[in-house]
Formats: structure tokens, sequence, C-alpha cells
């Protein structure tokens, strides 16, 4: 099911989800940044805003025009949503000497996000395959992945570290929504809107809206086209996989090293990057005792750390881990790529470093061997 | 009967022994399950040693202080030095970098009085410490949670990492790449990264995270702007004297 | 989109640890005490040799220990503990009639069906030897399936052999060539001095169909793979059992990495061939 | 008998601020010596300033002292501000003065209850209280956590706030942030009324001082986050400029601080006892009624009777609280832009525990080349030694345990800040 939409149906959107007593997460703009977080009205989305991206670098422009999405990814991802920074997995209760797990109710309310990029549907999907679709299950993700809802939005102006067209995943989504929309603002500003789902198709009946003649479907594809001409192709993942493994001990690694901070914010900006630790709190009684779950970070000392000292103590091996993780390794244990090329850990990191350029490096020192 | 525990003070503001006072919620469950053995800014009462544990805040600034911490040590089970300065000698740390005797001579009559030593220092400089919380002041969470932490016979959850880990798990867009310097990436998590979610950048008040990066921080903060002397001060407040701080105010004069 | 990730979704409770009850303790050397668990209540858990738990000390935390139970002939759990940190010391410290919470059984197991026919060499460093009781069991209860047994035995001194007294009843009551050596010798000491390495190229059994299965520090792993293959054992033949720092024990907490495996769900058991470069790489 | 020497002396004053003692001296009836001593070490707060950039004064003087960092934030700011000639006004000042609010608040509650109590109501500590009348710590602790909270929404923390700067905030909190404090500040306004109630059923020992009373202007307002003015009731009102010029200090020998004196004149007090005697018109009609409520005169001159006043100042602070977030909108921009300046200028706060005074200096960059500070607990320490004999001479009849119980309780009328008072020695630094 397809339609054309007047901006004003955006915000029939957010009422009818309203109505339904979900919560509808967008983005909005705050702390001069766009981030996410729960609407009352389409009016909350960045009309008219703009970021400029670098390496480690970010900043919010006004555009000339009305654009309700004319910006990339922010410092945040539905990551936060779906593997929530912080979670208490359960609680043991000391009764009588013995032990009893409670766990909290779960939360049943269903969350629209709306305003999702291609590359997060994506990184959704990767992280769908990691958490759930293992032997084991993440219990909490599962839920709140249950109860979510995906308007996912293509891109018509990928930012300057976005690469997401050669990861494959991007600037047009391809499944994985329930609703998706496409924005166009050349001439009358308008949306081409498509239902990926039967619960997509219902919302989309319920708003305002014109047929789609095939020449909006054509003005669509060209929106993408375009982002995905201008973004090229600055990451080789044909052979990235086989790259990185040949090449552990890479001199690079020393460089890298040396301007990388181990601070961790590339993992936690990363929409994919899953990794979390457990952590057990008392409470003041003595008697019980909270499991709590949180976003961890190979960058850390104390994430490989066993019994006698941290297995990755420099922050070289922690750099290496990340990387191979993310391009090649990942796929050695999920079947799938790590990165989605959205550019976050490019933009957030407070010393801007370049997954693509370190890539780069290593593929260059590589072909002038051969 | 739990555990007995002593509070004790060497050179320092006393915000980290408050900040167990400021424990509110959870003051009155804790000190049901230890005995407070000594504490004056509490309490009048004391309990002889040997105590199970110690929190030690303040840094060792005078020949008394120093001899004192090395009794509190022999006879406490644990000792946990609390603050920045208990566990990098603090913002009076500064001293270490002036010549506090010929000065304090030439201004007093009696500098003999004043009993103050050339440098001031963390305890880990004069005994083995068991634990350091850091943080110029304390975070609440930790220390109750250390203090559950022992209670349970559990390890502390004092993560080593940086203040980024807590910045991004609360959702504070980063200041430093929006434009304002940050020390956040090269001090030790903890605080709960209050100060960029107040749009200021971290001013390195809970101390060198493990591994620290200091020079490509630096050379970051100078591409952003930053003179030599805006990068010595930063590293040299709160934290200076603790190595890695103060190696990297050291780079860049003084 | 909702209801099929319901239905393709893993397995749900593997977070939830399950009380179990300290039967039976007993302490092997100084830092190293041996615990049975039966559950409170419902069956126990049946893991196979190689597998692994993750046990819980209430208050303290959760760590991964490998079975060390004869499956062959009893249910309870078996774990043998070396008390080095703070939730290994609860555990050591817990008493009979102690609960402790048990996940599992995780990870995969050792190919021990598959060594049928074959000739067995068990190599193990100290601790190591638990973590291949259930193997050594196995082979012991089918011991005419199998060919020649060779289990080799070191440790740093004396005082850390653990199950002494139960490997010389191997030596006595099966088939089993047994050897046993320490890095250093006490007074009281009268056995082979040196490392455990020493004891391979004497040891009985056809490289070329033999499966050889090693427990102990990531260092004497090593050492012994090498010392194996100078035997013409092929790397594919030698099993080792790596160890990570583990949260979750079930593939979700990313902890357990080494390049593209994940030691809790792709191991904790390995071929020598699929590990050995892994390891060469320092601080992978 | 008659010339039998006593000595009344405490090791280790507990329940202070800082490391103090106390030693007095009696021989037969005449007292040969008074004296608090402070070894707590000096931290030469005042050399370390110099050759710091002007913004830094307010996150490092926070650090003199923990109980009240945000009073040496305020005297701090006003001073760098009126160095550069800069005026924080409208609702910028408005957030200051609520950030302060809850620093009274939860300095005067754990004052008022953890502190003080115990003395008047025979207890070590507030944890043997808890023991025996759990209720009433509870109330302490929530009051507390009040003081503390609005502490943490305006300032980041309660301990050296972190969102103080010269010039205003670095984030100023939104009118939603502020409003869900308060259901929590009306309780505590009316608990702070019961407080006074229930502080005035203690028992005080019959004695008063003659008190040259010294405290800010405010200009029209109960003086809390900054004044113009220094003024007495007998007669000094200056500006807070001349402070240093009418305020001598002096290093005496069994202090490691300095003692502040007024020039030609006796000891002086600053704190709620002043404030109050000052300012009584300028309370808020809540804190006027709840001291007319149990009869308190508008001067207060038994210095033991300070619990009340504090008490009195507990109920204002929760009103003013109130009356801020009411009023409250959030401004466009938090802070307004300070450019350094050559020159010199003073700022001053009144403190839970009385007036502090800061001094800078600074070049045209905005460098500190001088530093001076004088916190409350300095300028009383020469009233607590007159307190002190007064009482004793009056009180000599009572047994060396009892005196000494009731010195040490002198003493803590003040609230005295010994951590404070000693970052004073100063020193040069000679920077190569
Ligand atoms: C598959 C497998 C099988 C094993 N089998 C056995 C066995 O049979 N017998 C045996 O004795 N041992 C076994 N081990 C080793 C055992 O798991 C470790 O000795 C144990 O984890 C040590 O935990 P601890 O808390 O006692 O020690 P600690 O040194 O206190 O902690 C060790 C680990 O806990 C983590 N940790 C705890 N608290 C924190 C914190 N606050 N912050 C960060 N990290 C923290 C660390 O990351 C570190 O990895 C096995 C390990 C693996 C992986
Ligand atoms: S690795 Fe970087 S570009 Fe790739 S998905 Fe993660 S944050 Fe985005
Ligand atoms: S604001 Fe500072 S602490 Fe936070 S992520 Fe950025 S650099 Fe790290
Ligand atoms: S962000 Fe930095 S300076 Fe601010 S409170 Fe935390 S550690 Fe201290």
């Amino acid at each position: 099911m397809r339609a054309v939409l007047a901006p004003e149906a955006l915000e029939a959107i957010v009422d009818v989800l309203r109505r339904r007593d979900w919560r509808v997460i967008a983005p909005t703009v705050r702390d001069k940044a766009i981030v996410y977080g729960e609407i009352a009205s389409a009016t909350e989305l960045p009309v008219g805003w703009k970021d400029v991206q670098g390496p480690g670098s970010y900043k919010l422009e006004r555009r000339d025009d009305e654009a309700r999405f004319g910006y990339a990814v922010g410092p945040q991802s539905w990551k936060r949503e779906l593997l929530a920074p912080s979670v208490r997995l359960l609680q043991i209760k000391r009764t009588n000497g013995g032990l009893e797990p409670v766990k909290d109710a779960a939360e049943t309310k269903r969350t629209a996000f709306f305003g999702v990029r291609p590359c997060e549907v994506a990184a959704i999907k990767i992280q769908d395959r990691v958490l759930i679709g293992g032997k084991y299950a993440d219990e909490d993700y599962l839920q709140r992945r249950e109860n979510s809802f995906v308007i996912a939005v293509n891109c018509g102006e990928p930012a300057a570290n976005c690469f997401c067209a050669s990861m494959g995943t991007g600037p047009k989504v391809e499944d994985g929504y329930d609703l998706v929309l496409t924005e166009i603002t050349g001439g009358t500003h308008h949306f081409v809107a498509e239902a990926g789902t039967d619960e997509g198709a219902e919302l989309l009946a319920e708003l305002p809206q014109q047929p789609a003649a095939d020449a909006d479907l054509t003005a669509a594809q060209t929106v993408t086209d375009a982002a995905r001409e201008k973004m090229g192709i600055t990451l080789d993942r044909s052979d990235v996989h086989d790259l990185l493994l040949a090449n552990l001990e890479h001199p690079r690694y020393d460089d890298v090293a040396s301007r990388c901070l181990a601070c961790t914010n590339c993992t936690l900006a990363c929409p994919t990057c899953f990794c979390t630790a457990v952590d057990d709190a008392n409470d003041l009684s003595g008697e019980a005792d909270d499991r709590l779950r949180s976003w961890d970070s190979c960058f850390t000392l104390q994430y490989s750390e066993m019994h006698g000292g941290g297995t990755r103590k420099e922050t070289k091996s922690r750099y290496r881990q990340w990387l191979t993780h993310k391009l090649s390794t990942w796929h050695d244990q999920f079947d799938t790529l790590g990165c989605v090329g959205c550019g976050r850990c490019i933009t957030w990191c407070p010393v801007g470093i370049d997954i693509r350029e370190e890539v780069a490096a290593i593929r260059a020192t590589q072909e002038a061997k051969s | 009967m739990g555990p007995t525990i002593a509070v004790w003070k060497f050179s320092s503001c006393d915000g980290c022994q408050l900040t167990l006072l400021d424990c509110e919620d959870e003051l009155l469950g804790i000190l049901g399950r230890v005995q407070i053995a000594y504490f004056p800014e509490a309490t009048r009462a004391e309990i002889e040693g040997p105590w199970d544990l110690s929190l030690v805040e303040g840094s060792v600034t005078t020949p008394e202080e120093a001899e004192r911490i090395k009794e509190i040590r022999e006879k406490s089970g644990l000792v946990v030095a609390i603050g920045a300065c208990a566990t990098a000698g603090g913002i009076q740390a500064l001293r270490n970098w002036a010549n506090v005797k010929e000065y304090a001579s030439t201004v007093y009559a009696h500098p003999e009085y004043l009993e103050t030593l050339e440098t001031s220092t963390p305890h880990s400089d004069h005994i083995a410490v068991d634990l350091e919380l850091q943080g110029c002041p304390i975070s609440k969470v930790q220390l109750v949670d250390a203090l559950l932490a022992v209670l349970a016979g559990r390890r502390p959850n004092v993560p080593t990492s940086a203040v980024c880990t807590e910045c991004k798990r609360r959702q504070t867009p980063c200041v430093q790449v929006l434009g304002t310097p940050c020390l956040g990436p090269v001090t030790q998590a903890g605080c709960g990264a209050i100060c960029p979610s107040f749009a200021r950048g971290c001013y390195g008040c809970f101390g060198p995270k493990e591994s620290p990066n200091t020079v490509s921080l630096a050379k970051r903060w100078s591409e952003m702007g930053a003179s030599e002397d805006q990068l010595l001060r930063a590293f040299r407040t709160f934290n200076g004297y603790k190595p890695a701080f103060r190696e990297e105010s050291a780079r860049h004069g003084g | 989109m909702a209801q099929t990730l319901t239905e393709t979704a893993g397995s749900l409770e593997a977070m939830t640890p399950v009380p179990y009850a300290v039967t039976a303790k007993r302490q092997d050397t100084y830092d190293t005490w041996t615990l049975e668990l039966e559950p409170v209540d419902g069956a126990p858990i049946v893991p196979g040799p190689g597998q692994f738990n993750m046990l819980y000390a209430f208050g303290v935390g959760e760590v991964p220990i490998s079975n060390a139970g004869n499956f062959e002939t009893d249910e309870r759990l078996v774990h043998t503990i070396r008390a080095v940190g703070a939730v290994t010391k609860a555990l050591c410290a817990a008493e009979i009639g102690t609960i402790v919470g048990v996940r599992g059984p995780f990870g995969n197991t050792w190919p021990i069906v598959e060594a049928k026919g074959k000739d067995v060499v068990v190599v193990a460093g100290g601790i190591g030897l638990p973590p291949l009781r259930p193997a050594i069991y196995h082979v012991l209860k089918n011991r005419k399936d199998y060919g020649r047994f060779a289990l080799l035995y070191g440790a740093r001194t004396p005082t850390d052999l653990v199950f002494l007294d139960e490997v010389k009843s191997w030596q006595c009551n099966y088939d089993v060539d047994l050897d046993i050596t320490v890095d250093v010798g006490d007074t009281d000491w009268k056995g082979k001095v040196g490392l455990v390495t020493k004891l391979i190229p004497p040891a009985q059994f056809d490289a070329d169909d033999a499966q050889a299965f090693v427990v102990g520090p990531e260092i004497m792993m090593k050492f012994v793979a090498q010392e194996l293959m100078n035997r013409d054992l092929p790397a594919e033949s030698i099993n080792v059992s790596l160890e990570r720092t583990m949260r979750c024990g079930v593939g979700l907490c990313g902890h357990c990495q080494i390049g593209p495996t994940l030691v809790c769900r792709d191991g904790a058991c390995y071929t020598w061939d699929k590990v050995e470069k892994l390891l060469a790489v320092k601080e992978l | 008998m008659a010339d039998e020497t006593r000595t009344i002396k405490t090791d280790y004053l507990a329940r202070v601020e800082g490391e103090g003692g106390m030693l007095i001296r009696l021989k037969g009836n005449e007292i040969e010596e008074v004296k608090l001593n402070i070894f707590e070490p000096p931290r030469f707060f005042e050399a370390f300033l110099r050759g710091r950039y002007f913004t830094e004064a307010p996150d490092i003087t926070a650090r003199i002292c923990g109980i009240c960092p945000v009073a040496y934030q305020m005297a701090a700011c006003n001073s760098m501000e009126s160095v550069c000639g800069v005026k924080v006004e409208g609702q910028l000042k408005a957030l200051r003065r609520l950030l302060y609010c809850g620093e009274w608040i939860e300095s005067h509650a754990l004052h008022v209850y953890m502190l003080h109590a115990p003395d008047f109501l025979g207890y070590p500590s507030a944890i043997e209280i808890a023991k025996d009348a759990p209720e009433v710590v509870e109330t302490a602790l929530r009051l507390k956590k009040i003081g503390n909270h609005i502490m943490t929404v305006v300032g980041g923390r309660e301990i050296h706030p972190i969102n103080v700067k010269v010039g205003g905030f670095y984030k100023a909190p939104s009118k939603a942030e502020l409003e869900a404090m308060v259901p929590d500040l009306e309780w505590a306004l009316e608990t702070s009324l019961e407080t006074v109630k229930w502080a005035n059923t203690l028992d005080f020992p019959d004695f008063e001082m003659d008190y040259e009373f010294a405290a800010l202007d405010a200009g029209g307002v109960y003086p809390i986050e900054g004044g113009e003015r220094f003024v007495s009731n007998r007669g000094l009102d200056i500006p807070i400029d001349e402070f240093y010029e009418h305020v001598v200090e002096e290093h005496v020998k069994h202090a490691n601080a300095l003692q502040g004196h007024m020039k030609e004149r006796d000891s002086y007090l600053t704190g709620p006892l002043a404030r109050y005697a000052l300012w009584y018109d300028l309370l808020s009609p809540e804190a006027r009624g709840a001291a007319e409520g149990i009869g308190l005169p508008k001067v207060v001159k038994n210095p033991f009777k300070s619990i009340l006043v504090r008490s009195v100042e507990l109920v204002e602070a929760c009103a003013e609280a109130l009356r801020l977030i009411r009023e409250y909108e959030q401004p466009a921009e938090a802070s307004i832009e300070v450019v350094p300046k050559a020159g010199a200028a003073c700022g001053a706060s009144e403190a839970p525990r009385g007036t502090l005074c800061h001094r800078y200096e600074l070049d045209d960059k905005g460098i500190i080349l001088d530093a001076t500070i004088t916190p409350p607990t300095a300028q009383n320490q020469p009233q607590i030694e007159a307190d002190l004999r007064g009482f004793v001479g009056q009180f000599m009849d009572l047994s060396n345990e009892e005196l000494t119980l009731r010195c040490e309780q002198a003493i803590r009328n003040y609230d005295p800040c010994i951590s404070c008072a000693t970052h004073f020695l100063t020193l040069e630094i000679e920077r190569t």
C-alpha cells in the first residue's frame, strides 16, 4: 500500500498512535543536537534543521526549507530503546537461606519509532540476530522489540560521515519497517509513504492522503539515488573481512592507538555494538541482590579482565578488537557485518578517528605489498 | 553487631565524609548493619581500635598525618581512601609545585608551628590502600556500593573507564564534539557525567581513568583553540598530582 | 513482524539462575574446593563433558565454572573451584546446605564419543584436571571402546595436584598409563620433577589414530600442543578448553570473544587448528 | 582552693566541620586562658589561586569547604563580576538564590538536628537519637535531602556543584524541573515550621551576650546569595569593597588560621543570630510567623538559642525557595558574558554560618594576581572565645564534665566550620 502525504499528515500519524496509547519516539532538537525523545506532536520534529558532521564534530544549522527529516543520524540510536543503557535483569532475594529470582513485570506499552533511517533499520536487524536470533535470547530486548513499531524514513541528505551505500544498508530501506516515508522537498513539500506490514498499512489507511502515482515513486527513487551518488563508495566491504584478519599485527594499530582515547564513545554511539556487563548491587538489608545489565565496551580494561589482569591491556589491542569485530569477525560470529555505515563512531569520536581511514590505511600497505 | 567503621579526616574540605551523611536514603539502613567506631564529624562517641574498615578522607600534608595514617593502617582490616585528596593529594597538592618551607620561614616568625610538609600526597604513597574511591567529591552511589560490597564480600563496582561511558548511557550529546573541550575521555567514570549534562566540559574531578591518553586529548584541545596555559591548568587542578595528569601538565610548561 | 520475532527467538530463561543446594564439600588444595550441588526442586540439569555452568554466589556475583562430575554414574553437579577472587572465594566458602544459583549447562562438549576406537591422551595442568574428569569417566566406563589411554598430569607443586587418590585409583582399576610431574618438588615428593611437556615424548599413543584433550593455563596448552604436534599428532586431533571473562555465558554479552569465536557459545572446547593462530596474536 | 588550677579541655571537637580543639584554663575563679585551637592543617588556597584564570575561582574555592561550597562559589562569582563590571540579575540571580536556599536547608537541617540537637538531648550523636526517636532523624534526613535535591537540580550535585559559573550558570534548569520539587518543598516548609516548635521545647542555659551583629545588606531582601554593603547594629555600614579597610586579620599562635577583627572595635558575630537581628523585618511572613509563634524576640542574644534562629532561617529558606520557583521563568541564556578586566574588588555572600568575603585582583587577561578570603568562622572565632569566657565566668560551679560539654555546645552554637577557617595561610608561589 502506497500513498502521498502532505506534511500535515505527520501530525495525523502522531495523533493516531497516541490515541492508541502508544509512545511515539522521534527526533527532536535538544542540547544542540538531534536526539530521540517522546513527542506529543509532529511540531516537535526538527523542522528546518540540518546537521553538519565531520570527524569529531557536529553542528546544527538552519535549512532554507521546512524539511522534517533534513538531517542524518545524531548522537543517539534506537539501541537506547531496545537494548536499554541499563536495566535490571532480575532481582535475587534471599528467603530463609534459599534464593528466589524475581523478574520485573514486562512493559507492555507499544512504542512507535518515528523517523528510523535505513542504516538504523539495518542496525536493528543486526541486533535482532545477535540478541534474539541465536540459541539464547535476551528477554528484555525481545519484549521491547516486540512492542516496537518502525516508521522508517529514507535518506535524501547523507552527512559527511555517512557511508551506508558502501555497506549496502541505505540510503533506501529495503525491509524491516512497518511504514516508510520518503520526503520530497523540491516543489510542493510532500511525502511518499509505503507500508511494509499489515500494521503499517492499517496506520496508513487512517491518514489523510492522495493516491501515489508512478511518477511519485520515481520521484522518491530519485531522492535516494541522489543520496547514494553523493556518498559514493568509501569502504570496500567485499574484501574487508580477509583484509583485516590478514593484518592483525599491522603497524597502523600503533598509529591509531596514539590517537585513540579508549573512551568508548564509538562503541556506545554505535547502533549495533551490543556488549553489556552484568553487575550485582545489594540492597541495604543485604537480603536482595539486583543483577543489573548495562552497556559495556571493548575499549575498557575491565571488559576483558580475568582474575590476574586484563586480556587487552593496550589501547592498540582494544582498537583492533573493535575494528576487526565490526568489519570482520562479526561476520564469523553472526553471519553479517557489524557496521551499517551510519558514521556515528566517526562523528562522536572526541578526536575524530575515522573507521574508513583506518581500513584504507591498512589496505594501502597491503596493496603496496602485493 | 556489624563490622566497625572509623572515618578519618586528613587535609580536606570534609566533603567526602559529608557524602556519607548525605546518603539520606541509605544512612539509617547502613547504620543498622555497622558500628560507627569513630566519626567525629557526626558523633562524640568512640570505640577503640582495631577497626574492620577505615574510611580515610584528605591528603597527607603534615608530619602528624604521615604518622597517623600508618597507625590507622596497622589497626584497620580494610583501608578505603575516599576522594581526590586521599587518592591524589587533592587541590592542596598544588603546593607540590611550590616551595612551602622557604616561603613559610620568610613570612612567619615561628614556621615550626606550621608543621606542614612540603607536599600533599595520597595515602597510597604512605601505606597500602585496599580500595580507592576517586572524585572531588566522591560519588554517593559508589560509597554506598562500596560499603554494601564490603558487607557482602563482593567486589565493589568501581569502573575504571572514562566519564564518556556515563555520558553515553545517560544519552548526553558529547559536548566536546559540539565544541566545548572536555576532560571526560581521560577522566574516570563515577560522577554520572554531570558536567556534560550541564553543557560544560568535564574538568577532571574524578581523576585519571586507566590508561588515559592525555597526549591525544591535549592535542585535540589545542586544535580546538586551547592555549598551553589552559592545558596546564586543566590537568593541574583537583587531581593534578596523579602521575598521568602530572605528566601531562608538565608537557605544557611549568 | 512482532509475532515472527517471538517464534524464531532463542530460549528466554538463560539468565535466571536455578537454586541448588551444596550437598557435599571437599577441600582439594590450600585454595581449591570441590562442591557437589543438587537442585532445591525439580530435575537436575545434565551437562555434557566439557560444558560449564554459571555459578552464582548470593550478593557477590556469578562466574563460569566447568562441570567436573562423573556423569556416567551420578546426577549431582560437581564443581572444583579455585578461590582467586570475590566470587570464587564466596563459592569456596559455601557450607553444606548453602544455596547457590546455577545456570547452564553452556558451551560445547568434548568430542569424546567421536574419539571412540582411538587412543586417548589427556594432558592436565593443575586445576585443569577437573574439567577433563567427565570425559575421563566416559572413557573409563567405556574403556574397551577406546585404545590406549595416557593420562599426563602436571602441576606447579605437589600441593597443587588435585584428586590425586582418585587419579591413582584409575591407574589401578583401569588400563591407564598415568604419568605425573610437578614443576617444583618438595621434600616429600618422590615423583617426577619438570614440566608436563616432558611427559609427552615418552607417552604411548598412535599419533595417526589418537585424540588429545588438554586443559591448563593458556601458556601450558600452547607448549603441550606443540609437543603433541612434534609427535605428529595433527592439530585437529588436539582438543583444548579456553578461558575468557564471561558475563552471560550464552553469547549475549560479548565479553568472551577471541577473534571470530565466542568462547561461551563456540567453545570452551576447541581443536587446536581452530585456535592456534588466534592465541599466537598478543592480546587478541 | 582559690588558687587551684582547673583545665577544661577537648582535644578534638566532635560534630563540627574540620579539626579543632578547645582549652580553657582557670586559676581559682580567674579565667587564665581560653583557646579555640585550630589544628586543621593549612591548605594555602589563596596562594594557589594566584596565576589561575578568573573563571576557575568558583570551582577551586568551593573545595575550601564541602559543607558550604555554594557560599564560596557565590562570593567568588560576586567578586569576579564586580571586578569585571558586570551584574547578574533577574532570573539568573534568582536561580543563584534558589541554589543557595538549597545549601541553607541542607546545612541548617544538618546542624539543627544532627550536630546541635544531641547537645540539648544528651546524646553523643544523632545515630543514638535514631535508636530512641528514629522519626526525628528521619525528618532531619528528609529535610536535608530536599535541600540537597535543590542543589542537584540547579547545581548538578550537592557537594561542589558544577553548574555555577562567573556570569551565571552553564545551563539553566527548565521550569518543569524546578516545579517538580514543589511538593517536597511544601512538605519541607510545613516540617520546618514544626522544627521551630520542636526546637523551642529544648532547654537553654540562661546566658546572654551583648553582641555586635554584622551581616550583609542585600538591599531590601533577607541577605543570602550576596549584598552590596556590610552592616552592623553598632553603626558599621560600609560598601563590601571596603571590607578589608575595616576588618583586619591576625595570625594567632594557637590556630593554623587567621582571626578577623574589626578595626577599633571588639569581636563581632556573623551568622544566623546577626542576620535575624538585623533583618527580621525582611523575613517572609512564614518565618516571622514561626518566630512569633514561639515568642522569639526580634533580637536573640542567647547564643544557645541560635538553634531556634537557625530553625527560623530553615523556614525562610523553604518559603523563599518556593517563592523563587513559582516566579521562575527559564532565562533564554544561562549566563551573561564576562570579559576579564584588570582591577580588584570584593564580593560576599551569607554562608549558613555567616558572612563570607572574597577579594580578587586580576590582570587584564583575567589571571588572578591576588586573592583574600575571609570565612565566617574566622570572623566568629574571637567571638566564640569571648562567649566561652563569658559562659565559664557565669557557670564556673558546674562539674568539669558538665562544663566541658556545655563549652563544646557553646562552640557548636556557631556551627563553626574549621575546614573553612584554615585555608588562609598565604604563600607566595614563584612560578618559573
Ligand atoms: C569456561 C570456563 C570454565 C572455567 N572453569 C573453572 C573451574 O572449573 N574451576 C575454577 O576454579 N575456575 C574456572 N574458571 C575460571 C573462573 O571462572 C574464574 O576464576 C572466576 O571467574 C574468577 O572470579 P572471581 O570473582 O572469583 O575473581 P575476580 O578476580 O574477582 O574476578 C574475576 C572476573 O570477574 C570480573 N569482575 C568481577 N567484578 C568485577 C567488577 N566490579 N568490575 C569488572 N569486572 C569484574 C572480572 O571481569 C574478572 O573477569 C573457568 C572459566 C571459564 C571461562
Ligand atoms: S561502526 Fe561506526 S559507522 Fe559502523 S554502525 Fe557502528 S557507529 Fe555506525
Ligand atoms: S562530553 Fe566529554 S565525557 Fe561526554 S562523551 Fe563527550 S568527551 Fe566524553
Ligand atoms: S564530569 Fe568530570 S568534572 Fe564533572 S563531576 Fe564528573 S568527573 Fe567531575
